[in-house]
């Protein structure tokens, strides 16, 4: 699965890059986010507890950072694992100064396997954009209330989060019949 | 925590402590010993489980036990009378309608509702009447008769 | 094919179903169970708790009360289908019903299950939105109603809080010289919406006074096609002039793929269905 | 004399059902013993890893676990998973019970765990921890074979499993003198058999006994039992294998999997009885699939039609591991590619390549589909080309009805056959003519009717024994035994083991007829290896031909005893005796002879001690074919498309088979209307789709589209009958010819459709997407 594009923020390169490379103060800002540990320079992992009503799962996964390039580019390795399946992924950031706005460039490669995959194609597109658009907001949000430390979020975790709630969203849409209930 | 139900089924009341996630094809199958009723799938397509519970055509893999608590459930060992069989029975014998004879059961029983709702159907309502009934063998062509014969005998009355 | 252990419960009113609603965080409304059921046993969802509303009375009705339809949460597919009411004062649910799933899910499945449920290929969204129904849902602290517009958020979301109990579904009868249409494409393994529009269209002097259009299956929630609803507002529901309108319907909105049905397809698809519908609509309409 | 009807070619009705339509029949998963504990297994996520550490203990923790195994416990107490097929310069895969180091598809088992119930089994299996070291998974076939890139296998070095080659000069020069070249790419997409019983094994080991009882939802019961006593080494009269109800198998079930080694085996370690019943899931990943070939073929044709050679390279999706018969199956392909036609000269090459997939093997045609279809689409394409109707160019081709035995280029001998016959019936039905002038004139309206013509062949009743590979340990033939109770009740003890096909009704038919006893005298056995003397087996349409023919040897033998003893008790030359209608008689005088029931007391009774004859009566029979069988016929296949959607909508679908003699033309529509279904569904609903990862996106039945009853149109079945001189019933056989012939009537009527439009072709499954697509992009160029 392949994913690409573009999405410019209304403030400079640095403060976006800032929040691009700082993943602890915002791991207690994720809901479910039971740990984070540095396992080595620029890796980390994690556990997050993630559920949405009944589809819940407990995943456990590793980020690292790579080609770290300040304040304009990175490479993000991601795998997570739970019951439901894997995500494993790979994806570059980019970031390029354009009148005091910041444009960021996305391309990313994701795996994704297990029940997930066997149980719910017919989501992965939709969860896919999805994920993509909530990814953007709520950095944009982040990056909005940046001036106020305290909101702020960190665009690795809150990637992080977006797999997982990727992955949720997917589980969570993988049902025989055709009848609904909630 | 075990929950006590009381289910009739195929006349005979039943009460059991079942735990809650107890599906009720495997009630049937593995505390009654009713193996007629069969597993096709997990994902509510194939059918094969069909019970009827009071009179309607369920997949009785997608209905928890404690669900049918109080209902009245019908599996295909139910359907014969007095050692007679149903004619849905006598047309899917008559008319070739099954093969390896797994899908029969529920196939049986979804056209048991679907005679009850439509007493003479066209071949195109059988066809998508059975819809919620997958059938490997048979290319569904015999099973469309069989439910013809079945609906031309219960229209005349014969039960 | 085994679901994880839950605990039970089968309330026999609302305010006890609620009330165990509010007891346990995580605790899992079960309605007709046909989309919760397969997700437990393929464990890729559990809960610690299920509350069954199968046993809360008055949640099966359908009633015309006061100019108003109102449908129980509980009410199955199979029962709106066969609704005599609703084939005569709305029978775009009796056409939507009878393309869900099929003659076993239409017996147990629910249509507040599925509008809670929110699945993107669910048939009804499209029908409640081109009928600018109403959601009433039920809390601790009262009761409210949603319109179906503000109702749907995004895949698999609503507006329906945690503690909350979709009870009733509300949608007005036809006028006179109202015609509907529902179209589908059906996903040909699980059955499931590629595309589905539903269409009404009220009639005044050979014109369209009014003209609703609900799309669902195409992407990550159902919507409503105003745009296109628009090109036709008082005009003469014409071949020329319906094809212009569905050719809007897609306007806007991003479309989902899958293996069957790429995102492009799907929205060529929702316009070849729209003109469809529109046109069967208006027919019905006109003979109505 | 008074004659009874005929009950050979008669409709009558089975008497299998009525165990099956009351819910009274036995399958796998319906049997219980005392004590019986339940098998979960742990399965790959990922296509392709290696495999770190396993641990168990959270499993092993819950009430009621009983044990949970890994490969390492299983170390040398098993053989592999059997593959009996050979080819020249195959790499043979180690293929163990439960994955050793690595898993190399989705779905493959790490782990068992058995507990008391089938609960508490699922719930410790969640809880086994698996530490995977994903690989780059290989997918697709053609890359496969490639250079470079991960390796499946790595003692091979690569992931070609095979290169074969079957050059012909006589092929290359007729492509070099050829007026044209038609060439095609076809992909045979990979398809899931879909048994509606998933598979099920329970064993039961009576240590005391030493004696190993297993029952399995197995097409071969006696087959497997070789294989299983070879893989648990035990002396073979120590397994029995059961095959009690089976619900479908369509050559899945021709197998011998993982699960049918180890749950014998956990059975004996346990010193308990163990079931395991696999899920649709499970069976979707992990139960072969069919198919799976991308074939480049080319015709070398002449100005007038006639087609002189084909050459093709096929490339072969053989899936990470071979099972029983795997890469054999392909070779059926090549072997048949010219189809029923007078083609002097073939070539041919293949590829195996192992992807990180479940294998393929036998379903439903078995190579056979693979070849129609290329000789089929060839036909159509050669027709396109020179401008000609798809009829001609066949009738052009077809090998003429006085030419049998026809020997082929790839040195088969066709048994008999008459194509133009059942061509001409069934354009007959269908109105070809006046079909071809509606087409013309809707052509005109923009609407698009296409007609698809499918003038099929296939190969069954396998065969001569040399045909089957030595490491099957048994050939081609089939075994019966026909005992006479002394009651006069007529037991049959069949070594075919029918799962839906009928012969406990047909057989009894032949029995009927060729004694003169009532169908009910007659009980037909089969499925338990220690009741069934011997038996290979129900697969590619053999059960009746061979089966049938051993039964058949059987009474004859049966006759001729019986007629000895009557000629003692009659003072008459056994020549001029016959046996039928309940009787021996006087060929010269009928009136003249004795009951069956006085024949029978006089073998059992046997106090007039008839000299030179044994007591009793019963005969042991092992047919051994001189040849395979060549069923035949024509399909045609009318709807018309929806260009604006992709849609299709049936008008006609006309089907004239000719599987030689017919014992009950029910089973025979049976078993026609059922392998139509699944050749349709192969091409307009059903594909496996693994992604580029190796996961299996079509999982469940939510994404394989197995077509339901409304999504088959209603069948006209007819028929010509061109008997088989190979066997003494002249039968051919029936169960698969239906799934040959109708993929490339459909694929023919759509692309007919299309042909305005510019369409030249599209990939199975044709799916609405799909046609919409080519038709777009037939616009654009």
């Amino acid at each position: 699965m392949k994913v690409s594009g573009t999405h410019t923020f209304p403030a400079p390169r640095e403060r976006v890059w800032s929040f691009l490379i700082d993943p602890y103060r915002l791991a207690r800002c994720i809901p479910g986010c039971d740990k984070l540990e540095t396992i080595g320079e620029n890796e980390y992992t994690g556990e997050v507890n993630v559920g949405l009503a009944a589809v819940k799962g407990q995943y456990k996964g590793k980020v690292k950072l790579e080609e770290i390039r300040p304040p304009e580019h990175y490479k993000m390795l991601v795998d997570g694992k739970g019951k439901q399946g894997f995500i494993k992924g790979s994806g570059t950031v980019d970031l390029e100064e354009q009148n005091g706005a910041t444009l960021l460039r996305y391309s990313g490669d994701a795996q994704i396997g297990g029940p997930l995959a066997s149980v719910g194609q017919r989501m992965i597109d939709g969860a896919t954009r999805t994920m993509t658009a909530q990814f953007f907001t709520a950095m944009e949000a982040e990056i909005a209330a940046a001036p106020g430390e305290v909101a702020r979020q960190g665009i690795l975790l809150n990637l992080w989060r977006s797999l997982v709630k990727g992955i949720r969203e997917r589980l969570a849409r993988v049902f025989g019949g055709k009848a609904t209930a909630r | 925590m075990n929950k006590a139900i009381e289910i009739t089924v195929n006349g005979q009341k039943q009460a059991y402590d079942v735990e809650p996630r107890l599906l009720l094809v495997h009630f049937l199958r593995d505390v009654l010993g009713l193996t007629g009723t069969h597993v096709g799938c997990e994902t509510s397509i194939c059918g094969a489980c069909t019970v009827l519970i009071d009179g309607r055509a369920v997949k009785s893999c997608t209905v928890l036990t404690v669900q049918a608590n109080g209902a009245e459930v019908t599996t295909i060992e139910g359907l014969e009378k007095d050692g007679e069989l149903h004619p849905l029975q006598v047309g899917f014998w008559e008319e070739h309608g099954l093969q390896c004879g797994y899908c029969t059961p529920g196939m049986i029983l979804a056209a048991h509702d679907l005679l009850r709702q439509k007493p003479d159907p066209t071949e195109d309502e059988i066809r998508h009447g059975l819809e919620g009934n997958l059938c490997r063998c048979t290319g569904y062509q015999h099973i469309v008769k069989a439910v013809q014969h079945a609906a031309e005998r219960m229209r005349a009355g014969s039960r | 094919m085994i679901p994880a252990e839950f605990d039970y419960s089968a309330p026999t009113s609302l305010d006890e179903a609620l009330a165990l609603l509010g007891r346990q965080e995580d605790a899992k409304l079960l309605a007709g169970g046909h989309s919760l059921l397969p997700a437990l046993k393929l464990r890729l969802a559990s809960t610690p708790h299920l509350i069954d509303l199968g046993r809360v009375p008055g949640l099966t009705e359908i009633r015309e009360d006061g100019g108003v339809i109102a449908i129980g949460a509980m009410a199955t597919h199979h029962s709106i289908e066969t609704s005599e009411l609703l084939s005569r004062r709305c029978p775009l649910l009796t056409q939507c019903a009878a393309w869900i799933g099929d003659l076993q899910v239409r017996n147990r499945g629910t249509i507040g299950g599925s509008l809670a449920h929110a699945d993107p290929g669910a048939d009804y969204p499209a029908a409640v939105l081109a009928l600018e129904g109403e959601i009433v849902a039920r809390s601790a602290t009262g009761t409210r109603t949603i319109a179906a517009e503000a109702f749907f958020v995004d895949m698999l979301t609503t507006t329906l809080e945690p503690g909350e109990i979709l009870t009733e579904v509300r949608v007005q009868p036809f006028p006179a010289k109202t015609g509907s249409s529902y179209r589908k494409e059906p996903q040909p393994a699980s059955g499931f919406a590629i595309v589905g529009v539903a269409v009404a269209v009220t009639l005044d002097g050979g014109r369209c006074s009014k003209v609703r259009i609900g799309v669902t299956g195409a992407a990550s929630k159902a919507w409503r096609a105003k745009a296109a609803e628009e090109v036709l507002q008082g005009n003469a529901p014409e071949d020329a002039a319906i094809a212009a309108a569905a050719q809007q319907t897609t306007e806007g909105i991003e479309m989902n793929g899958d293996i069957f049905a790429s995102a492009e397809y799907r929205a060529h698809l929702v316009r070849v269905y729209a003109r469809r519908a529109l046109r069967e609509a208006a027919d019905r309409a006109r003979s109505a | 004399m008074p004659v009874t009807p005929k009950m050979v070619g008669a409709r009558i009705k089975r008497r299998e059902d009525p165990r099956l339509i009351t819910g009274r029949a036995t399958y796998v998963d319906d049997i219980r013993l005392p004590g019986m504990l339940h098998l979960s297994l742990v399965r790959s996520m990922y296509a392709h890893a290696r495999l770190g550490a396993i641990d168990a203990t959270a499993a092993r923790a819950i009430g009621g676990v009983v044990a949970v195994f890994t490969a390492a416990d299983l170390k040398g107490q098993t053989g592999p998973v059997p593959c009996v097929a050979e080819i020249p310069g195959m790499k043979l895969p180690h293929h163990p019970i439960l994955a050793e180091g690595k898993v190399r598809h989705v779905g493959e088992p790490i782990a068992a765990v058995v507990a008391t119930s089938r609960y508490v089994a699922r719930d410790a299996a969640d809880l086994v921890e698996v530490e995977y070291d994903p690989l780059d998974a290989v997918v697709d076939p053609e890359r496969a074979v490639e250079a470079g890139g991960a390796v499946i296998h790595e003692e091979f070095g690569d992931n070609v499993a095979f290169h074969t080659e079957a050059p012909s000069p006589e092929a290359d020069r007729a492509f070099r003198e050829a007026d044209r070249v038609v060439k095609l790419r076809i992909v045979q997409q990979r398809l899931i058999p879909m048994a509606m019983e998933p598979r099920a094994t329970v064993a039961q080991w009576a240590s005391g006994d030493r004696q190993l009882t297993v029952w399995s939802s197995t097409q071969i019961p006696h087959l497997y039992r070789t294989q299983l006593a070879e893989a648990l080494h035990l002396p073979e009269n120590r397994v029995r294998v059961i095959a009690p109800e089976v619900g479908g198998g369509f050559g899945a079930k021709l197998n011998v999997y993982r699960e049918e080694i180890l749950v014998p085996w956990l059975a004996m370690k346990l010193g308990k009885p163990v079931k395991w019943t696999q899920s649709r899931r499970e069976d979707f990943a992990a139960t072969t699939h069919g198919r799976g070939q991308v074939d480049y073929v080319e015709a070398a044709v002449k100005q007038d039609g006639t087609v002189t050679a084909i050459r093709a390279k096929v490339f072969v999706d053989l899936g990470a591991y071979f099972q029983f018969f795997t890469p054999m199956i392909s070779g059926f392909s090549t072997m048949l590619m010219h189809g029923c036609y007078r083609v002097p000269a073939l070539s041919s090459e293949q590829f195996g390549a192992f992807t990180n997939k479940m294998a393929t093997d036998a379903y439903r045609g078995a190579g056979r589909p693979e070849a129609a279809f290329m000789a089929e689409r060839l036909m159509d394409e050669v027709a396109r080309e020179l401008g000609m109707d798809p009829v001609a160019v066949r009738r052009k081709n077809f090998i003429p009805k006085d030419a049998f035995p026809y020997a082929t280029p790839a040195g088969l001998t066709f048994d008999s056959g008459d194509y133009e016959k059942a061509l001409d019936k069934a354009l007959e039905i269908v109105g070809y003519d006046e079909l071809r002038k509606e087409q013309q004139e809707l052509r005109k309206q923009g609407r698009y009717l296409g007609i698809g013509v499918s003038t099929y062949l296939e190969i069954c009743g396998l065969g001569p024994s040399v045909m089957l590979p030595p490491k099957l340990k048994a050939g081609g033939w089939e075994s019966c035994t026909v005992r006479i109770e002394p009651s006069g009740a007529v037991t049959v003890l069949t070594g075919i083991s029918p799962h839906g096909q009928g012969q406990e009704t047909s057989f009894a038919q032949i029995v009927a007829d060729s004694l003169g006893v009532g169908m009910d005298e007659v009980l037909v056995v089969h499925g338990d290896t220690a009741t069934v003397q011997s038996g290979v087996g129900t697969f590619g349409s053999r059960g009746t031909a061979l089966g049938g023919s051993a039964l058949r040897m059987s009474l004859e033998k049966i006759k001729s005893k019986m007629k000895t003893i009557a000629s003692h008790m009659m003072e008459a030359p056994p020549d001029a005796l016959d046996v039928g209608e309940g009787k021996v008689f006087l060929k010269s005088d009928p009136s003249k002879g004795l009951t069956l029931a006085q024949v029978i007391d006089a073998a059992y009774n046997f106090k007039a001690g008839i000299p030179n004859i044994e007591p009793g009566l019963d005969a042991t029979s092992f047919y051994e074919p001189t040849n395979c069988l060549y069923p035949f016929g024509t399909h045609i296949a009318v709807f018309e498309v929806d260009p604006e959607t992709g849609r299709i909508q049936w008008r006609r679908y006309v089907a004239v088979d000719d599987c030689g003699n017919v014992i009950n033309p029910m089973l025979v529509e049976g078993q026609v209307h059922g392998g139509i279904a699944q050749g349709l569904a192969q091409a307009l609903y059903e594909g496996v789709v693994y992604d580029e990862n190796g996961q299996l996106v079509t999982g469940t039945l939510m994404d394989y589209a197995v077509p339901r009853a409304h999504m088959i149109p209603h069948l006209e079945l007819d028929s010509t009958v061109t008997p088989t001189p190979v066997n003494p019933l002249g039968v051919k056989g029936v169960g698969e010819a239906g799934t040959i012939g109708s993929t490339p009537a459909v694929v023919n009527a759509m692309l007919d459709a299309l042909a305005p439009l510019g369409v030249k072709s599209i990939d199975m499954p044709l799916w609405p997407e799909k046609v919409w697509r080519a038709i777009q992009e037939a616009k654009r160029s």
